[in-house]
């Protein structure tokens, strides 16, 4: 027998990491002015980093520490970040600190993102959806170092995530049981934390912050800005989608088309008597525009991959509806909100910026990397489902004696964008980016196979009904408007297509298209919001209403 | 859940106010009666040229409403906008005349002057603030500002001369928007992008805590419908064109020098102790007023030599039983915004009091003895100033217009004589409201709306661009030449100039004053005759031909 | 404060721009450079008055700017404007910035004589002006898609003639606008190969620093934080396209808090909306460098 | 701004005007006149120019679906084709309900 080999080398790099910086620590918890030293200790060349970049949560004081490290002591790091929000994410790949990066969505950083791929400054590991993402953490891409922000930190090093705790557990949990070293940045120490929602002992180091983690108010969209387009597609969907199928699970991508049925539920929803009929549960941020849904009693229940800024308290105020904890705050999870996503709803509904001939979608556009958010996720037919409801069972091929139902993914567009630019392509611009980046997979969100429902101003196509490409194609261009894609329809096919109830315009479904205004809409501006929020809901700065 | 009236469009906003069934719109978008003057400067034009006049009954009682759109090129008034209102205000004068009681009922949703069709629409705002102050001696004229443009420009002061004014928080007031204050008198001023200022200060809520609007009510037609109703069934009037002395003992009070905000002016509006002000004449001074060619002619014209007011921006005096009035700048005063001539607080409720006092001294004499009254024009503008938007300098303007209004519907024969400039909201308080305009032909004169740099700004045009469009569309330019192409004036006096005061200018002028005192005799007291003369009915460059087409047309669908 | 700083080049000077210049800062160019500077419009057709003046007039704000204690952090010329842009980052020096804009406009001035400029195709994608230019290029009469100026807004360069085929062509195929430009030279095209290698040579002895901030480099479209590619911009952009629309989409990456534009003119006002929504905007041309201080201070402090 | 006209052949005549909308940024407003013609005549006025194959293809589509045989005025300040359609599909809507 050879020599008994050693089982606990993560362990003991880790001890030794640990011990060289001890006498910076009190405890775990370190100076905020020690921060770069900390990291140039504890981070070693072509280590696999988590640096927490969510959706709406930024640990930006790490990052911006992580941008300042020297590349002689720490290069060629792994990223694997969720979400590339931040300059200084990037800039660490142009001054050679870190070489290659897993993500998931670059959506503010999509620019430079695109041209550093060109020129080779950044290798792409893959672009994933988030659950692939969290997944690969505990299987190929076991973090050495993970950087997260966490709201309060009391003196033993327990985390107090709060409102927006959304990938903080997942992240921290990979690395804490493999021997990877978890760093936090905190906005504050304090004597005891609300509740607990990091055990300490799964914390190495705690440094105050200089100033509060960023944070985004990504799903508020202010109802001002709601045109009849988006009116009228709402109704549409109100009535050729969430009623006829029976809808009572859904997740609302973001989006004013979202935006414009949350606010028509109370009015429209109402005027058609569904209220209480569809939609009680929801896996959706607190979007402040599902406020009048809420208060009106559309809704049931409603759990969150993050939170929002300036919804704290009406949440806080709602328990019943929200998930929050004992100590009244609430938490948001975003692992379990993809999974929820995932697997137990009836329905997604978003929006995208290109639609193929076929009913593939992207965000993708040229010179913009911006890969995806939850809508992969949540815009697929998972096939492992095996609970039925009526909404799904809805879905089920009727000749076939082994067919299963299946989840209700809508894409909702107006056929051109506010550019002018055509919605429907024959070709997405993400076919000529995955040439250009070289990327395995031609990046796109949702595929035509998971697409079942397209909504436009023109009308709905009901994708699932269709029984060859051809007449999937078929049904597109019918809704498709002057697009190149949409100018191919012909009107005896569509006609057709209308009578067999897999093309519907709105006069099909009963919709009224000169009822499509403004005032039909529960909240118009977001002084209305507050109102409604019987003043809860505190809007951030940039959302005070200006009429 | 309320049922919004601000997100209606015009159309809808009147058929919401007026009873179901019972609604007739006038020269409406079918009857093809667009704006000439935009197609020509590349602008799209609208079939109602943005105002929708709607007769028909509210709770029963016979109404109008006219509705302006303010989504429609900022709801600026151009000609045939313009003449549309004033139409059919006219006929709602003359049926309520007859005795059978019509209530208008005005929304404003508006920037004012439409920058495309300049001159017209400072006429077309004048000709309307004369059939509001006509009106209000039969009915409440009542006006909404639901918000979404507000009520702003020329149309400011037709909103202070409202009987009484509802509105929603959704709204503003103001005379100069802030991107012209800030383009005129520097972002120190006002600064344009700072929305909480502006909302803090032209806001309803603040309007209202300083009485320069009298209701606001929730964003709901219900809401509206019966503050109207209630307004009219009190007869609620305001008054806000008779508040001088009040303004005037507030600014007494006030040290101009001194930074003014919110709270200090709501403390300040507090505390006004009201006392009476009357001017008295100006006299003969020992030494020169600030330069002006309105102070070069009022000294000229009243034989007074280095004439002084004890408001030193405001002379007036008689001369061979003619009142004469002239606001003059003063490069001392204490007011900086108004040192170059400008039309500030102090001077439009100032020449008000003038005139009002005039009115009253001749109350009981027939109206061939009224005395004439002589205005003479030289308004570079209106003031730019923050202190003069949150006080409200548009109801200091309306006083003016008031004042002179009223004294001409009384039987004042009112002559302007516009020897300078003659701009914007200064040239509607201080000349507009006379039913005679006789100008020197010189072109260092300046007739316009706003000013080139401000114009621009708000038109997203550069200069180039602009003064190209006033080559076409003479409404646009600047020089009072164009202007005598739309028929707005009695005569152009030739071959005398501004700062000229030799004997014989002088004597050009006198002719001329005489001349058009003269064509007054037996004359109607309105504005009728800057669109029924000669080059207003069949002027080559234009005239008034589209004002005359929509009076006709009014008169045809009227009692149709 | 996270200042876009944006230079503009030719096209919006006018007469009488010079006035507010600092006295000293003119007179020292002046005689750096041995040259009076007219001020006037005829002078403007001359090319050293001409590119001297607008890089003077920007020197000049921004050194006020400086006086007021304000800097960049992004700065983005257009074509002429590097060279202010480099200066705002304190890359280049004064005097080199003003001895290489002269040699820079002689060399302009001297390439093409006649029969050649620019033109410029609003309303269609770069890869549709791209095709319709295949479809007229060729060596004898050459031309070339050079500038994006926004999405939708390409221009030409090259020999008159083929710029009007082109131009021709663009209006049969749904260009909302397609026209000729006021510009005697074929700049940031390949025909401006011999300029740019003459321009390189006399910038040789130039020393540029580490710029203090990131610079967004038109020939490339990138952001930038080391001296060579600002070297290769000052000297080759002429034979490239600016890619103005990609280092706008660059510098929104970078999530600036506000813009502010440079004299003379304010070209962008439409990519800028289109890039960066309300964000604040300074512009220069139409406010002084007091009243840009007073607002930029308040932007900082959040008071508004 | 740029005019624009257009002919289609349409079966179905109107007996009254409508009309809907306004020209407001990004809208338009749609005038439907009966007509004795045996076509339907378009008098558009666009505030955008170069979208005249644009428009023709949202009119085909428009009349390929609702042949109205009327006389139509439009005043465009640079809306989309999807908004264009919105406006002549209400107005088709308005004619229905009011029948």
């Amino acid at each position: 027998m050879s020599e008994e080999r050693n089982w606990a080398t993560h362990r003991e790099a880790k001890a030794r990491k640990l011990a060289a910086i001890s006498s910076l620590l009190d405890g775990k918890i370190a100076q905020t002015k020690d921060a770069k030293t900390l990291l140039e200790g504890l981070i070693a060349p072509g280590d696999k980093v988590v640096l927490e970049g969510d959706n709406q949560k930024q640990a930006s004081f790490l990052s911006k520490t992580l941008a300042a490290v020297d590349p002689e002591k720490i290069n060629n790091l792994h990223m694997i970040m969720s979400s590339i929000s931040r300059p200084e994410h990037l800039d660490i790949f142009e001054d050679g600190i870190a070489s290659k990066m897993d993500f998931s969505f670059a959506g503010p950083q999509s620019t430079r993102v695109s041209q550093m791929i060109a020129d080779g400054t950044l290798k792409v590991g893959d672009i994933h959806t988030y659950l692939e993402l969290y997944a690969r953490l505990y299987v190929d891409l076991i973090p050495n170092v993970v950087l997260v922000a966490a709201d309060k930190v009391d003196h033993e090093g327990n985390l107090y995530t709060g409102n927006n705790t959304e990938e903080t557990p997942v992240i921290v949990e990979a690395a804490a049981f493999h021997d990877g070293i978890v760093i936090v940045q905190a906005n504050e120490i304090v004597d005891k934390v609300p509740r607990v929602d990091i055990p300490s002992d799964w914390v190495d180091v705690v440094i105050p912050a200089d100033e509060p983690y960023q944070l985004e108010p990504l799903f508020t969209r202010d109802p001002q800005n709601i045109n009849e387009l988006q009116i009228l597609m709402g109704m549409m969907a109100i009535r050729g989608i969430y009623e006829k199928h029976n809808v009572q699970s859904v997740n609302h991508g973001v989006g004013f088309n979202t935006a414009a049925i949350e606010l028509l539920l109370p009015t429209y929803g109402e005027q058609l008597g569904l209220k209480g009929k569809i939609v009680p549960n929801w896996e959706v941020n607190p979007t402040p525009t599902l406020i009048p849904a809420i208060e009106s009693g559309w809704v049931k229940s409603i759990h969150s991959f993050g939170g929002e800024v300036g919804m704290e308290k009406y949440i806080a105020a709602r328990p019943d509806v929200f998930f929050v904890g004992p100590d009244g705050s609430m938490r948001s999870n975003r692992a379990f909100g993809q999974m929820a996503g995932q697997y137990a709803l009836d329905m997604f509904v978003g929006s995208t910026l290109q639609i193929d001939q076929y009913g593939n979608s992207s965000t993708v556009t040229n010179g913009r990397l911006s890969g995806f958010g939850g809508a992969p996720n949540m815009g697929s037919n998972p096939t492992g489902r095996r609970h039925s409801t009526p909404a799904w069972q809805s879905l089920r091929p009727d000749n076939d004696p082994l067919g299963k139902g299946q989840k209700l993914v809508v894409q909702m567009v107006e056929t051109f964008g506010s550019n002018k630019r055509p919605v429907f392509v024959d070709s997405l611009d993400a076919v000529k980016v995955r040439e250009e980046a070289k990327l395995a997979n031609v990046p796109i969100m949702i595929y035509s196979e998971d697409t079942t429902h397209i909504v436009t101003e023109e009308g709905i196509a009901y994708l699932y009904k269709t029984d060859s490409m051809a007449e999937r194609q078929a049904a597109i261009e019918a809704i498709a408007g002057v697009t190149p894609v949409g100018l191919r329809s012909n009107p005896d096919t569509v006609k057709d297509l209308r009578a067999r109830g897999i093309v519907a315009f709105p006069e099909d479904i009963g919709v009224n298209r000169n009822q499509a205004t403004r005032s039909l809409l529960a909240a118009q501006n977001m002084e209305d919001l507050v109102k409604w929020s019987k003043g809860l809901y505190n809007p951030p700065a940039k959302f005070r209403s200006w009429s | 859940m309320s049922n919004s009236f601000v997100e209606l469009h015009a159309r809808q906003r009147a058929e919401a106010l007026l009873d179901a069934g019972s609604t007739r719109e006038l020269i409406g978008p079918f009857d093809n009666m667009i704006s000439p003057h935009l197609e020509p400067q590349g602008i799209v034009p609208e079939a109602d040229d943005g105002i929708v006049v709607m007769k028909g009954t509210m709770a029963g009682k016979n109404a109008v409403v006219i509705a302006i759109e303010g989504s429609f090129q900022g709801g600026g008034i151009g000609e045939v906008s313009g003449a549309k209102i004033v139409a059919a205000l006219e006929h709602v004068l003359a049926d309520n005349k007859a005795g059978k009681t019509v209530y208008p009922i005005i929304i404003l949703d508006t920037g004012g002057v439409r920058l495309q069709e300049a001159n017209y629409g400072l006429l077309s705002i004048s000709e309307i603030q004369n059939m509001i102050i006509a009106l209000k001696k039969y009915v409440p004229v009542i006006g909404l500002v639901p918000g979404r443009v507000g009520s702003f420009g020329g149309m400011s002061i037709t909103n202070a001369l409202l009987s009484y004014v509802i509105g929603t928080d959704k709204a503003r007031i103001g005379l100069n928007g802030p991107e012209v204050i800030e383009q005129e008198a520097g972002v120190k001023e006002w600064d344009s992008s700072d929305k909480n200022l502006i909302w803090n200060t032209l806001g309803t809520k603040q309007r209202q805590a300083t009485g320069i609007i009298d209701e606001v009510v929730d964003d709901d037609v219900a809401a509206f419908k019966q503050a109207i109703t209630s307004a009219i069934n009190e007869k609620k009037d305001s008054q806000r064109d008779q508040r001088g002395d009040f303004y005037l003992s507030l600014l007494d009070q006030l040290d101009p020098s001194q930074p003014l905000d919110i709270a200090g002016y709501d403390k300040l509006f507090k505390q006004v102790t009201v006392k009476e002000h009357h001017l008295a004449p100006a006299v003969a001074g020992t030494e020169a007023g600030t330069k002006s060619r309105g102070r070069n002619w009022f000294e000229i014209l009243t034989g007074i030599k280095n004439a002084q007011s004890e408001v030193p921006t405001v002379l007036h005096a008689q001369k061979d039983g003619r009142e004469y009035i002239a606001i003059v700048p003063d490069e001392h005063n204490r007011f900086p915004r108004v040192q170059h001539g400008e039309v500030g607080l102090q001077e439009g409720y100032t020449v008000a009091s003038v005139v009002n006092d005039l009115i009253a001294a001749d109350k009981d004499k027939p109206a061939t003895q009224k005395t004439p009254i002589v205005i003479v024009v030289d308004v570079p503008s209106q003031a730019y100033g923050y202190k003069e938007e949150l006080i409200g300098i548009h109801m200091s303007l309306a006083a003016a217009a008031s004042a002179y209004a009223r004294a001409r519907q009384a039987g004042h024969k009112v002559v302007a004589f516009i020897p300078g400039d003659a701009v914007s909201g200064g040239f509607l308080a201080q000349g507009l409201q006379s039913n005679r305009l006789v100008a020197l032909d010189d072109l260092d004169i300046t007739i316009q709306a706003m000013s080139k740099a401000s114009s621009a700004r708000i038109t997203q045009r550069t200069i180039a661009e602009l003064e190209e469009a006033t080559k076409h569309v003479p409404a646009m330019a600047y020089d009072i030449e164009n202007y005598q192409k739309l028929g707005s004036l009695y005569r152009l006096i030739e071959g005398v100039k501004g700062y000229d005061h030799d004997a014989r200018a002088v004597g050009t002028v006198e002719a001329a004053l005489d001349d058009a005192f003269a064509s007054l005799d037996d004359a109607p007291t309105d504005l009728s005759f800057r669109y029924t003369n000669d080059i207003a009915v069949n002027g080559a460059d234009g005239g008034r031909k589209a004002t005359n087409q929509v009076r006709a047309l009014m008169d045809q669908q009227w009692n149709a | 404060m996270n200042s876009l700083w944006i230079f503009p080049g030719q096209g919006g000077q006018s007469a009488s721009m010079l006035q507010g210049v600092d006295a000293d800062l003119r007179t020292h160019v002046e005689d750096l450079l041995g040259l009076k500077l007219q001020d006037t419009d005829e002078a403007y057709q001359d090319s050293v008055q001409l590119q001297v003046g607008i890089e003077l007039l920007q020197v000049a704000q921004i050194d006020a700017m400086f006086k007021a204690g304000l800097r960049p952090h992004l700065v983005a010329g257009h074509s002429l404007g590097v060279f202010a842009a480099a200066y705002a980052l304190g890359s280049l020096q004064k005097d080199d910035l003003f001895r290489t804009v002269k040699r820079r406009a002689e060399l302009m001035q001297g390439a093409y004589p006649s029969g050649y400029g620019m033109g410029v195709i609003v309303g269609l994608s770069r890869s549709e002006v791209e095709k319709l230019v295949a479809r007229v290029h060729s060596t004898a009469h050459p031309v070339y898609a050079s500038n994006q100026n926004a999405e939708d807004q390409t221009a030409l360069s090259g020999e008159l003639d083929a710029i009007a085929q082109v131009v021709a062509l663009a209006k049969q195929n749904g260009a909302a606008r397609a026209l000729r430009l006021k510009v005697p030279v074929p700049s940031h095209s390949p025909l401006m190969t011999e300029v740019s290698t003459q321009l390189a040579a006399a910038m040789s002895a130039v020393e540029l620093t580490k710029p203090n901030g990131i610079y967004l480099a038109n020939y490339s479209g990138r952001a930038v934080r080391q001296v060579a590619p600002i070297l290769e911009d000052l000297t080759a952009n002429l034979k490239y396209p600016v890619y103005f629309e990609a280092m706008m989409g660059v510098a929104r990456d970078y999530q600036p808090d506000s813009i502010v534009n440079f004299a003379p003119g304010q070209p962008f006002r439409k990519v800028l909306a289109q890039k960066f929504g309300d964000l604040h905007q300074i512009n220069l041309n139409q406010m002084s460098v007091s009243d840009a201080a007073f607002l930029l201070n308040k932007w900082e402090r959040g008071s508004y | 701004m740029e005019k624009l006209h257009f002919k289609y052949q349409a079966t179905q005549p109107i007996d009254h005007p409508v009309h809907i909308g306004v020209v407001a940024s990004g809208d338009l407003e749609v005038i439907m006149k009966p007509t004795d013609k045996t076509e339907s005549e378009l008098n558009i006025v666009t505030g955008s120019d170069g979208f005249k194959e644009v428009w023709q293809n949202v009119l085909t589509r428009f009349f390929a679906r609702y042949p109205l045989l009327a006389d139509f005025e439009i005043n465009d300040f640079g809306a989309t084709p999807g908004v264009v359609n919105l406006r002549l599909t209400q107005a088709m809507e308005a004619l229905k309900d009011e029948q």
